[in-house]
């Protein structure tokens, strides 16, 4: 079983393992996936709060907020755990990327209430800022002391069960974060159904007013916001990468039991050598997620950025291949909706278009290494 | 008077055959997104082939068939794929038939043939088992013989439109002392009678193409054996003659790369030359697969019989489907995370629909590990 | 043994093969290559003498010019022939691509001449018209009644033994198809090395003066001549075929006598898997090239020009991933010297990198067929 | 007094062997075209290192080596590669003295080990036969003890460098009726006694790197035999402890990369997308190489053992080389048709010296598909 291996003196991370191992006994993924889908629900709000109590929301929020002030590491290791279980959730957006651009902020009350929210998981914030891996800033202008805000952006998860939107609006040249409650006159959406079933939104701002002390953020710097996407872009990392991990064990559990001609279909040599191959790329990713922690956590911002690219990319690319090959593995079984092999790959296209895609990502990787 | 259809210069054939397909195939029909309309989504397109004599295009004329020479069938074949008509339910016609036409009894083929012409009898084919995929010798699906009565215990898999069939034929093993190919023989079966059960099984794509059917104590007639007893490997296996060659036409993956440059154009991915490079890539692939499975064509047009090599065609198409499928997300971006089909100016481009199906052909009709299993043994003559 | 797959009624084809195969008996290639390689000689021409004699050379020269009438069927055999006993020559360029732009030419002296040493072999005629698939024109000017020609051109094979090149000029805005002789004033070589050991040269031309009468073609068509280059392009595919068939019959043949663990290795079905795979790779380049040859004598020009780049594309990247494969599949044997494996890819990549790259001609073939 | 190297920080440590290594490895020798140069081509630096008694990162400092724990060998190797020396002939240093220093008898040790320092014997290994490849249980090279010798008959193959090492330690077999991987012994055998030929073999870059070695009645002194009669297998597998994290380090990769980059630079080929796509790709599975390589590492910083996994490294190193350079061909147009370097403002790029070259590494040191074979047993736990 490839996983993030990470010094744990103190066992915490362990623990944080064991916590996320004890959520998916009381609540497997595949079985909260199937539930969701088709029925327009975008997520299982029940469970956010049974987060929200383990204490795994707004993880990464300063203390003065009320977080615990936990590190990227931690984090990681829970997302990872739940791609293991495929336990859905907005996790990168709804609590890192929430998260992260609170803290970014200037005190406030709109930003406590948030943050306080947050973390108990009586509000539901929804990052509403890029798409395709680049940011979306929408057309914001000032009406007397209100801020009318105009545009559209897509891809937005959870867009149902979201209580507040955070999003970027540009006004004279300054880039503004804004909250936006949900049932804000002028907000819309309209649905898309996903990969996974659940519903993907475009949210539609026409004239929506905002008042200036739902201001989080006068004047926001791009570089502070990338930071807070890198971040969110590594916690779905780990979520990829532990999805690949289970997707290979899978494969490896299915084609040890599957006989046929009269062996486990695992003693072929050509199936050996395609399972060695598939957790060499689950390996890689989880060593790439890591090797992305460590720089996070040290002082070279590009060193990080590139790190966390990299990451991205490899464990996108990991989760979709593993899972791929596994349902080929499975035979005729991998082609039905009955075995979890496919609810695998679906959220690893889902996670892997979210964020930016692996070759977009690897490009950029290359670009910005250049630009040295 | 019945037309000699193989009299008839290839490019004559050709433009009459299309003329009419083209001006009676319903529009609506036509580059369907699913792979596998049923019987009643197709069923005026069905009649009208039936009506016309031209619903099977192999049998011979004395059947109601067309007859067509492999040449011939060819065209059929391409018209069919170039005009974009959907696949009819095709067990009776492609498999059956050609079944009881070799092998059936007059009073056999007397009583079921008419009967798929005319669209009463669907048939499936109950091969797969859950333990005998790829390795049909083993079997379990069992036939006792008892006061003229076979009684039928046991469970299919991957039987495709069992739903919608009401005639399944089987493989059954009628001989538990026999080497694990021989004892098997093949039954015609009312999936009608008392004991019969079906269970569709929705696949990655939502739908419901394939089903599991179960067999409890079926008691079916004596006479609905087909071939001698116990000879049913040996039936089963001749069944697909020359007609190998369509599981490596490039139908498929030629649709989806349709739709990939749709896409491309749309989203302006032609202006990217890594966008191009990649495309070009696929572009030779099926270029050149189109290539190769003409060689092989060649080879019936001029009589000639396929070998086993026929089966590289079915590795390259499958795969190659499979990366142009994954080429169509990457390109797709963030829209990537869709299962609604993707808009364009356009028209639609089903990417996730596609690239969920391109997961299957790899996987049946014997999957690609066995084909090159069998190349290496059959063709290449390797050794263990 | 992939071959191309032809209608041969009268068998012509079948003798053209054995007449190759009788003269490979008495010139082994490997030997020619190792001989020729690293002392500077550029070809033999004492083979190139016999190939002349056996009416191989200019056999798609029109039969007003004495040349057999032979259309790229026949000339496809024996390149693929060629290819498959690893015989080394400039068939390609210094036979099929000279004869059509003979064949090509109006009337002249000067063209006869060619023609007839071009069959006879006694005159070896190279053209210097392209590098890297593209065409070439020298600078030209009218001095008097001289043509001027400034200049230089690459990867030139053969150009010690050449008696006469024939290369492109562009004067006034037209381009002329001039014949030189090798020994010309002005015109002087540097050699590189090239991966087969045989020198490439490149061709400088420094105020070399052509007489009127050594102008083949006065207003040269860029059509006419691409014509020429894709019958060569076919030659090459073809030979690259032969190359790629062999050099799989190689590796099937070494791995079926290769014990290891007490079993031929090709017993293994990883290795049988992969001999699959590149028999594959074989079957489809010659169907290609077959492909190629039918719409080249067919009418549809395009359609012709498209099979031709997909065949020397297809034909290019099959020969070199055969090559390298069997290479790793002959393993330590594989990377010596003494092994013929490695000559064969050393061709495969010789051939594949001239007339344009594989990866170039996709691309090519992508953008003509969309231009339609 | 002799430096306790592993008693000083990591980059301490780093920073005094960077310095002198940079300051005394000639300018000439550093990033050679040649993997494997001769001692007599780098003599002058083989004997700096010896003289500042660093030439032997890992043995005990008793025997004159600087006696680095793994994590400080680790920064020694990479301070070597960054800095562009060259390899010298190792086979000594890396493989007769771990050797000898774990089963030589004191004699041996002392008769042998300062002459590997000194440069007076050059060692090469002698494992390979021409049956016996990846297969070494099945070798037969014999060695017969008959009046105080082992009298050897046999042939060895792919010795590396033999035709420039003056010793060689052997795998023969010692006892032929017992099972295949017992009965063998090593031997360490003076390349000077009668019946020793060697016939170096030219490689696909036209070089002479390794040889064949013949054995023909070669008496060899029975105190020769290196630890116990018949149980050499178990010595030569475990000479290689934790250095086989190095057959993974990505240096060949790395250099290949640095190549193609000064290529696309002078090429221009960086403004083509479709360029910057596939070297991105390198790029990345680079960089992630290092990712994993640093997986590895780390546990011998903190005083780990290695498994069997660390194999994966080798894989990914040899085959992401290979692919480096295939990429050069296709960059280097029809320049890929030259044996010569090809030119660009910044110096000369070796671009087909190095696509030969990456031939070898996926085969040599065990190829990867015993490497695969391994991994799925002692790694995966696959059954068969």
């Amino acid at each position: 079983m490839p996983q993030l291996v990470m010094d744990d003196e103190d066992g915490e991370l362990a623990m944080l393992r064991d916590s996320v191992a004890a959520f998916a006994e009381s609540n497997p993924g595949p079985k909260t996936v199937r539930a969701l889908r088709g029925n327009g629900r975008d997520m299982d709000t029940a469970q956010w709060a049974e987060m929200a109590e383990a204490g795994w929301l707004g993880l990464m929020l300063p203390e003065e907020l009320g977080g615990a002030g936990l590190g990227i590491r931690h984090q990681a290791i829970i997302s990872e755990a739940l791609g293991r279980a495929l336990i859905p959730s907005p996790m990168a957006k709804a609590s890192v990327l929430s998260s992260l651009l609170l803290a970014a902020a200037p005190d406030s009350a709109e930003r406590v209430r948030l943050a306080e929210g947050l973390i108990a998981g009586s509000a539901i914030v929804v990052p509403a800022i890029e798409a395709n891996g680049h940011l979306v800033r929408l057309n914001g202008r000032r009406e007397g002391n209100m801020i009318r805000i105009d545009g559209h952006i897509e891809f937005v998860e959870a867009a149902h069960s979201a209580t507040d939107f955070v999003v970027l609006a540009e006004i004279d040249g300054k880039t503004l974060a804004l909250s936006i409650p949900a049932n804000a006159a002028g907000l819309s959406r309209a649905d898309k159904e996903g990969v996974e079933g659940t519903p993907l939104s475009i949210l539609v701002l026409e004239d929506c007013r905002v008042a200036p002390e739902k201001c989080l953020i006068e004047n926001v710097e791009a570089k502070t916001v990338e930071k807070a996407i890198d971040l969110a872009r590594l916690a779905a990392s780990a979520e990829l990468s532990g999805n690949a991990s289970r997707a290979f064990d899978m494969a490896r559990e299915y084609t040890i039991n599957r006989v046929q001609f009269g062996k486990p279909i695992a003693s072929f040599q050509v199936i050996q050598h395609r399972l060695v191959d598939l957790w060499t790329e689950a390996e890689m990713a989880a060593s790439a997620v890591v090797n992305a922690i460590e720089f996070l956590e040290g002082d070279d911002e590009k060193a990080a950025r590139l790190a966390v690219l990299a990451a991205k990319a490899r464990a996108s690319d990991a989760a979709s291949l593993i899972a791929r090959r596994a349902i080929h593995l499975y035979g005729a079984m991998g082609f039905t909706d009955e075995s979890d092999i496919g609810l695998y790959l679906k959220r690893a296209i889902n996670l892997g278009g979210m964020l930016g895609q692996a070759e977009q990502l690897r490009r950029q990787f290359v670009i910005e290494e250049r630009a040295a | 008077m019945q037309t000699d259809w193989n009299a008839l210069p290839d490019e004559e054939f050709r433009a009459i055959f299309r003329e009419w397909v083209d001006a009676n195939c319903p529009a609506e029909l036509r580059f369907m997104r699913k792979q596998r309309p049923t019987y009643e989504e197709v069923k005026d397109w069905y009649q009208a082939l039936s009506k016309k004599g031209w619903l099977s295009p192999v049998w011979p004329v004395e059947y109601g068939g067309m007859g067509l020479n492999p040449a011939k069938h060819m065209i059929y074949v391409e018209e069919w794929a170039r005009l974009g008509c959907p696949r009819i339910p095709d067990h009776g016609i492609g498999l059956t038939g050609p079944l009881l036409i070799q092998y059936g009894t007059e009073e056999q083929k007397a009583e079921f043939l008419p009967k798929i012409l005319s669209g009463e009898h669907l048939w499936c084919q109950g091969y797969s088992e859950p333990n005998a995929g790829s390795d049909l010798a083993s079997l379990r699906t069992s036939a006792v013989l008892e006061d003229g009565h076979f009684v039928v215990n046991g469970q299919k898999i991957w039987t495709t439109l069992a739903h919608c069939a009401n005639w399944i034929f089987v493989l059954v093993r009628t001989d538990k002392e026999a080497k694990p190919q021989r004892g098997i023989s093949v039954l015609l079966v009312d999936m009608t009678l008392p004991g019969v059960t079906v269970r569709p099984i929705a696949n990655l794509r939502g739908e419901k193409d394939f089903c599991e059917v179960f067999f409890d104590n079926v008691k079916v007639p004596a006479h609905r054996l087909v071939g001698e007893v116990n000879q049913g490997w040996t039936l089963a296996k001749s069944v697909l003659g020359h007609e190998r060659i369509f599981l490596g036409a490039p139908t498929r993956p030629e649709y989806a790369l349709g739709r990939l440059e749709k896409l491309a154009n749309a989203r302006g991915a032609f202006e990217d030359p890594a966008f191009l490079s990649r495309y070009a890539k696929l572009r030779l692939d099926l270029y050149d697969l189109g290539s190769s499975f003409e060689r092989f064509a060649k080879i019936l047009r001029s009589g000639g019989e396929l070998g086993s090599d026929v089966s590289m065609l079915k590795i390259v198409n499958t795969e190659l489907y499979q990366r142009i499928t994954e080429e169509m997300l990457m390109l797709a971006g963030e829209e990537s995370r869709y299962n609604d089909d993707l808009e364009t100016e356009n028209g639609d481009v089903d990417a996730m629909n596609l690239f969920l199906d391109s997961r299957a052909p790899a996987i049946f009709g014997g999957s690609n590990e066995i084909q090159r299993n069998i190349l290496a043994k059959a063709v290449l003559g390797l050794p263990g």
